[in-house]
């Protein structure tokens, strides 16, 4: 039992550090930009095609990521200039409205280019098998190597957005963009930049993600509200809050689908937890975010307040 | 030119009821008419998101649970043999006004992006609440056997007289919504958005104002998703998914946030065209996709305000 | 050092400005005076090239401004400390502060912070608040000090003391004149006469858009001379 | 003379800021008290406190006999409390008129209001305060334009006229001079001069003190959330600590 | 003759998740109808594609405009059990013919059967019923079962634990978009069961499978399966597949001409392996085609129709079945192992025959022809 729970654990640690990597690019774009982009999911799945693209042009793996994250990248760097730059200043409905069109428009393209067959990215060999790790639980090797970049990728991101002055001048950006012009900084190349780099993230998620999930068109959309989930859980804006938040998310999700069926069963009848269960199991997220968002309107660790 | 501006939008509303028969009838197609059915019914859902939306200032991200509400609660009763108009309707305005209640007085203490986001929140909680009650048919959805009767005044499964039907609930849905936007509520409701500071210091209660604002906002949805049960024959969950209440924006947004011709003028186009593009292509969202993108580029007020260019045809902008 | 020369401009369709010359000499501070909605912010955002000039020559140190991006006309020298304040509400005092800084270093630039910060002791005791949260008075000396820390040549004070405390007023018309001394070239406008009367070398008033009036202090503290008639009822 | 508003030991901090302190002072019935201190001694937060929009750690709000705490913004604002705010906070997508009828009309009837009709006479309704107001502060000819296109003075005295048009008991001025030029600020000093005073009683918060000492019949100065000190014009000026807090000569540096 | 042309609609997922499915089953459909020069019952034929994108709601608007708009002789669908409850009711009611080319579920082939309804397949059970007879033949005590949580996949549970007589240590519906299993793998891995059964179709298997191999449970427990592993995933799923059987009517090298000639028509056009969505949609053409022969052509006359699909006097690609008093089939079942044909390509091979003859569990329920 203690074993289980303690791989359940691990599982969950897993899945939250898999939605921070997604949520990553988010709490730029989103989060420090204010920009809502509900295309941030097909970056995702574009990151995910790009590096099964590139595997089968490069057969190694870890260049594939790497390529794929420089695809969408260039990508998100298009779609700024060619789009989000002429909505910064627009509601957020607006950016709702351009960003829906854009999940349309990449979900038919891939499906154009690739077809709707799931595809499968592959894994080098050593990292396709398990690993013992102590207590004698087997863990798939890829797993733990996802787990070390979602944490590797939190740190640079946390210093770059709090210790950097590029960070503040986004966050200042966000809210008085002509001002930090004014002051004598070129906004427009900066939010390219961020914007890019958002996109980037996304893309290295979708890229490290293809192989545990189904790499298929639309594969954007089942990430993409549970990403805006996590960043505004975690507070608008704070890559320690989303961190903790998507970790949060993680082990509660994972957790809720293990054991509340089995916990509910030892207080209903079976045929009512069994139908109950995995019920509440999925709800479990959105109840989390309503009850933060009702007792902490800001998220849990707030970042920016308004005057 | 005043009468255009004053009755622009009952205008498109009296076009958009009739365009269905005359269709229908040229083309000797009835079936043709469940396409309008949608139009009609999708922009009573649109309007009362516009209220909260444009005059309120409200961007509900679950909007379309009401649908899911309104077509559940009519699909129970029909399938437990409530077939009746005087039954349903008043079980479905409760049950939509209940849940608006809920999540209105929850998502109301908070704002902007937040607000935003809790309403997303709790929409997807009655979301999986469909799905995964078996009651309800789970993932698959329940099909719905009877259509609302009217005591044997007309019969539901007639193509023409069906139509009748939703255009006339639709019709006197949208006219009420028309009229709460125009009133003295109406104009409150602005200056909550407005200024919420100021507007509670002259005396208002904006949470108030707010929640019965939603709560109504909420009731015409759940009339939207009784009438698409009907139409539909069906309740599936996705009537009331993100995806759903995404498009409802999409749609007001399209149609011109705020302007009372919008609704209509958004669920037309938006309805229509995906009907027209996917009858000719599966590939039909690369295009659709993009006609979005210029849409909001290029007509920043909507296809309300398209009407300006053209002579001025459109409804009193309350922005 | 900056010369404007029957500049007109306008938002849209509508004309504000319509004939504004100024000419600012080096290590001189000058002074923009006139009624409300007369042109004088418009005449700043100009300089800066947030409104489009029509009309007229704009040039600073020989070069002209006009059609240049914003941030360029910035990175020459010039900053701004704009009227309400514009602070970045999302940042803290420090960071407002270090954001937009031009001194290159870590060093350097904590040096000028903590300049900054002896300048206004009051944003000292608040260096780690949200600048959305500080009183009106605290963000307009964390404008200025943002202003200073991009080290300009001509700075530029739009209501420099607006809903400022006599006592706050007093320091900052005593640094503007600490940044005279030291030679930095500084257009301000406000609207108490006589603290611009004593730091103010020129003069200019705005009546409708045009420059109507240009004169010496001597000038403008005379209670009957045409320059207060122009800025009276 | 009765008093109109009575505070006692309010305390109000964010996190570790505390932005008041025991404040306790009373503004008479017809009289105007002034508030000033130095930039950051809690004035606004202060007004906020009466006006609900801010819940005091301790003390207590008294309009009248009639115990405030514990009521929201718009039921303070309906027994009488009328206020305006240091940057001007206006509905700037209706009429100047419009703006004027709806702060009448959220006074007069402050439940739900569905009819069309209603509406469309409000304006007809209210038309003769609304002229009156118009009048007494000379935007007769803006009456039509919104808000937005106005110029800083016109604002300001339309944010005033707002808060006085419901004849409200006790007036709460959060810097209405701010921003004016001094042609535009003598005429508002004047307006509140001839129009206000005797009718309403006043609380003024300012940094203009020449508006203040011609104005003020009492004066109560607040530094760092605490009360300096209390009193008439004449005894606030010669108090040393009030001139080394807070006044001093512009010009002299 | 001018008489007009057959018309026959297809509702099927052509865009979105169910798309691998749907896209199948139109190459199989296709493979046919130009097979037949474009014609059924030697008359000249009109074939319109609906796409239902695994919505019920939108699948049932396609199905109520092929009947009602387009008025078609035959409506072939849907690609999935929730689309097919959805559209069933309509076009039953109009009195049109409706053709299963996949989904069958539970309800359809018991209390509301119909007689213009045939599910032409497989009852949804069946696979998992042989599974389940499978494992007891082989000596299987303790068993952990998952499928999707939707009709299809509480169907094919059913069916497993109809005949299955060892003791279920673990019973999991995910939802149906989850695609990460980790929870779940750990739980079969502390229930340590003999076998394990699952129901995923689509992309879903792909993942499960995978994720199965790289949890490490493949080594130590047996992975069966229905509809999971086959020409629609294979190729995706790759080595981790190997070794995983399921329950079918039908692979690809079953030895009867039917068969052989299509798989070598099937590679030929599309070159590659079909799935048995792609033969079952082929099946459905050619079984139309044979019943609009026996009446001669007069497909308008339904109830003829109807009577002509019933007799189901035609060359199966899965060898011999005849309708069941219910529209379902009688048919084999056979045991699939996944494994490498000689010209090394991963394939779902027939390895036995688990049972002959079988007819579905729902029959006694259908009061049609009682
Ligand atoms: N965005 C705008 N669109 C249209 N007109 C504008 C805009 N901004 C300002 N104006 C108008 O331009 C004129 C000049 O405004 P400006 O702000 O330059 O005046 P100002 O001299 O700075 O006044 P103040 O002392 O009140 O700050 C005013 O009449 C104002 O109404
Ligand atoms: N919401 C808040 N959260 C944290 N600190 C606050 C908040 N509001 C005000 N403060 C702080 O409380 C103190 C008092 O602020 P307040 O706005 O009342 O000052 P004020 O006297 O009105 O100043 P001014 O004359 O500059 O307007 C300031 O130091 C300010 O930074
Ligand atoms: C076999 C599966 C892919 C489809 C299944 N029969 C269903 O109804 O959904
Ligand atoms: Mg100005
Ligand atoms: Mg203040």
């Amino acid at each position: 039992m203690f074993e289980l729970i303690a791989e359940q654990l691990l599982n969950g640690l897993q899945y939250g550090i898999l939605l921070f990597l997604i949520a990553a690019g988010l709490t730029l774009i989103f989060g420090v930009m204010d920009f809502i982009n509900l295309s941030h999911g097909s970056m995702f799945m574009m990151g995910a095609y790009f590096s099964i693209l590139a595997q089968k042009l490069t057969g190694n793996f870890l260049v594939a990521v790497l390529l794929a994250g420089a695809g969408v990248f260039a990508l998100g760097m298009l779609i700024e200039v060619l789009l989000a730059r002429r909505l910064y200043a627009r509601s957020h409905l607006d950016q709702v409205l351009v960003t829906y069109g854009l999940i349309l428009l990449a979900n038919e393209s891939v499906s154009t280019i690739w077809g709707s067959v799931p595809l499968y990215s592959g894994l080098p060999e050593i990292l396709s098998g398990h690993i013992t790790l102590p207590l004698g639980i087997p863990y798939p090797a890829y797993r733990l190597v996802v787990i070390g970049a979602g944490f590797t990728i939190a740190i640079a991101l946390f210093l770059l957005i709090q210790r950097t002055r590029i960070g503040m001048l986004v966050r200042a950006g966000a809210t008085h963009r002509t001002m930090v012009s004014v002051m004598g900084v070129n906004i427009g190349f900066l939010f390219a930049a961020v914007f890019a780099l958002g996109a980037l993230l996304a893309g290295l998620a979708g890229a490290l993600a293809g192989p545990l999930l189904s790499v298929q068109p639309g594969m954007g959309e089942t990430v993409l509200i549970l990403s805006f989930v996590v960043v505004v859980i975690g507070g608008l804006g704070s890559i320690k809050g989303a961190f903790l938040a998507a970790i949060i998310v993680g082990l509660l999700d994972t957790m809720g689908r293990a054991f509340l069926r089995d916990l509910l069963s030892s207080i209903f009848s079976p045929s009512v937890a069994s139908d109950t269960g995995p019920a509440l199991a999925s709800m479990l997220v959105y109840i989390l975010m309503a009850l933060v968002l009702f007792f902490r309107p800001e998220g849990l660790i707030p970042m920016q307040k308004r005057a | 030119m005043s009468f255009i501006r004053t009755y622009g939008n009952i205008l498109t509303l009296a076009l958009a009821v009739a365009i269905g028969p005359i269709v229908a009838i040229t083309m000797n197609d009835p079936y043709l008419l469940s396409t309008f059915e949608r139009i009609l019914i999708i922009a009573v859902a649109a309007a009362s998101l516009n209220m909260i939306l444009g005059f309120g200032g409200m961007v509900s991200f679950g909007h379309a649970v009401f649908l899911g509400v309104g077509a559940y609660a009519t699909g129970l009763m029909a399938n437990a043999g409530l077939t009746s108009l005087l039954v349903q309707l008043p079980v479905v305005i409760v049950a939509s006004a209940f849940i608006a209640l809920f999540i209105g007085a929850i998502a109301l203490r908070t704002t902007g992006i937040y607000f935003i986001m809790i309403t997303l929140a709790l929409a997807q909680i009655f979301y999986y609440i469909a799905v995964s009650s078996s009651s309800f048919g789970g993932d698959d959805g329940m099909v719905i056997y009877e259509r609302t009767t009217l005591g044997g005044f007309y019969d539901p499964f007639d193509n023409y007289q069906f139509y009748g039907f939703v255009a006339a609930v639709a019709v006197v849905l949208i006219l009420s919504i028309n009229h709460l936007v125009g009133s003295e509520f109406g104009q409150r409701l602005v200056a909550c958005r407005e200024n919420p500071a100021r507007a509670e210091a002259l005396g208002l209660n904006t949470f108030g104002i707010r929640l019965t604002a939603f709560v109504i906002a909420g009731v015409f949805c759940g009339l939207a998703g009784f009438l698409l049960a009907n139409q539909s024959e069906f309740a599936t969950p996705g009537y009331a998914n993100w995806q759903r209440s995404g498009e409802l924006l999409a749609i007001v947004i399209l149609g011109g946030v705020g302007a009372r011709s919008g609704p209509v003028l958004g669920a037309f186009v938006f309805i229509w065209l995906e009907h027209a593009l996917s009858g000719w292509t599966t590939h039909w969202a690369a295009i659709f996709g993009p006609l979005l993108i210029l849409s909001v580029l290029f007509f920043r007020g909507g296809l309300a305000s398209i009407g300006t260019y053209l002579g001025n045809l459109r409804g009193e902008r309350a922005r | 050092m900056l010369k404007l020369e029957n500049v007109t401009a306008s938002y849209g369709a509508v004309q504000v400005l319509f004939g504004v010359s100024l000419t600012l000499e080096k290590g001189s501070v000058t002074t923009l005076l006139g009624k409300n909605g007369m042109g004088k912010s418009t005449t700043v955002r100009t300089i800066f090239g947030l409104t489009d000039a029509i009309g007229g020559s704009i040039t600073f140190e020989g070069e002209s401004l006009i059609h240049q991006k914003t941030h360029k006309i910035a990175q020459r020298g010039i900053a701004l400390v704009p009227e309400g304040r514009q602070v970045f509400p999302t940042l803290d005092v420090i960071e407002n502060l270090v954001a937009t800084s031009r001194y290159r270093g870590a060093a350097r630039r904590r040096a000028a912070v903590d300049e900054i910060l002896n300048l206004f002791p009051r944003l000292a005791e608040r260096r780690t608040s949200f600048s959305g949260l500080l009183s009106g008075g605290e963000q307009q000396m964390l404008a200025i000090g943002r202003a200073l820390m991009t080290d300009p040549k001509l700075l530029i004070l739009d209501e420099a003391t607006e809903g400022l405390a006599p006592n706050i007023r007093r320091e900052i018309w005593a640094a503007l004149k600490r940044l005279k001394s030291e030679g930095m070239t500084i257009l301000v406008i406000d609207k108490s006469l006589k603290p611009l009367c004593r730091i103010g070398d020129q003069h200019s008033i705005l009546v409708k858009g045009k420059t109507a009036w240009t004169g010496l202090s001597a000038e403008l503290e005379d209670p009957s001379s045409e320059a207060r008639q122009l800025l009276a009822l | 003379m009765s008093s109109a508003l009575i505070l006692d030991g309010i305390s109000k901090s964010f996190g570790g800021i505390h932005a008041l302190s025991k404040v306790s002072f009373t503004l008479k019935t017809g009289g105007i008290h002034a508030l000033i201190g130095p930039n950051g001694a809690g004035k606004t937060t202060l007004v906020s406190t009466i006006s609900g929009a801010l819940t005091p750690d301790t003390g207590t709000v008294r309009l009248g006999e009639r115990l405030l705490n514990g009521l929201s913004v718009h039921e303070r604002s309906r027994l009488g409390l009328s206020r305006t705010y240091q940057l001007t906070s206006l509905f700037s997508n209706i009429t100047v008129r419009e703006n004027l009828a709806l702060s009448l009309a959220a006074r007069e009837t402050p439940g739900l209001t569905f009819g069309q009709m209603a509406r469309r006479h409000s304006a007809k309704r209210f038309a003769h305060q609304i002229d009156q107001a118009l009048e007494d502060f000379g935007l007769q000819e803006k009456a039509d334009a919104n808000p937005a296109v106005l110029s800083h003075g016109d604002r300001r005295r339309l944010e005033l006229a707002m808060a006085i048009i419901t004849e409200p008991k006790v007036l709460l001025l959060d810097e209405p001079l701010a921003g004016l030029s001094s042609a535009d600020a003598e005429t508002l000093v004047h307006l509140i001069e001839t129009r206000l005073r005797g009718d309403v009683p006043i609380l003024l918060i300012e940094h203009d003190m020449e508006a203040v000492f011609n104005l003020a019949d009492d004066i109560t100065v607040l530094v760092n959330g605490e009360v300096l000190k209390s009193g008439t014009p004449d005894e606030v000026r010669a108090s040393s600590e009030v001139q080394a807090a807070y006044l001093s000569e512009d010009d002299d540096f | 003759q001018d008489q007009d042309p057959v018309k026959v609609g297809f509702v099927l997922s052509l865009s979105g998740p169910g798309a691998v499915i749907g896209l199948d089953m139109q190459r199989g459909a296709e493979l046919a109808i130009e097979e037949l020069g474009g014609t059924i019952g030697g008359r000249a034929a009109e074939f319109i594609f609906e796409d239902d994108q695994r919505k019920p709601d939108v699948g049932k608007q396609a199905a109520e405009r092929l009947v009602q708009s387009e008025k078609v002789d035959v409506v072939v669908g849907a690609s999935f059990s929730n689309v097919m409850m959805a559209i069933h009711r309509p076009v039953t009611r109009a009195k049109t013919l409706l053709l299963s080319p996949n989904p069958a579920p539970a309800p359809l082939a018991g209390e509301d059967c119909s007689p213009y309804y045939f599910a032409v397949p497989f009852q949804n059970d069946q696979p998992a019923e042989a599974i389940g007879i499978h494992l007891n033949n082989i000596g299987v005590k303790t068993a952990f079962i998952l499928a999707p949580n939707y009709q299809a996949g509480r169907d094919l549970l059913a069916g497993f634990k109809r005949h299955f007589k060892g003791e279920l240590v673990g019973e999991i519906y995910t939802p149906l978009e989850q695609t990460d299993f980790s929870a779940e793998l750990t739980e079969i891995r502390s229930a340590n069961p003999e076998a394990v059964f699952i129901f995923y179709p689509g992309g879903l298997g792909i993942q499960f499978v995978k994720q199965y191999s790289q949890a490490g449970l493949k080594d130590s427990i047996p992975l069966h399966s229905a509809f999971t592993v086959g020409g629609a995933t294979l190729e995706a799923i790759g080595e981790d597949g190997l070794g995983v059987t399921s329950g079918s009517q039908w692979a690809y090298d079953l030895p009867n001409e039917a068969n052989k000639a299509f798989v070598a028509a099937y590679r030929a056009k599309y070159n590659g392996i079909p799935s048995e969505f792609a033969a079952q949609a082929y099946d459905t053409i050619r079984l139309i085609d044979s019943a609009a022969k026996a009446v001669g052509g007069k497909v308008e006359d339904t109830d003829a129709m109807a009577a002509a699909i019933k007799s189901a006097n035609f060359e199966s690609v899965r060898g011999s079945f005849s309708f069941n008093r219910n529209n379902h089939p009688i048919h084999n079942m056979y045991l699939l192992v996944v494994k490498k044909n000689d010209a090394g390509e991963l394939v779902a091979s027939a390895d036995s025959l688990i049972v002959k003859d079988m007819p579905d569990a729902y029959v006694d329920a259908c009061p049609m022809g009682k």
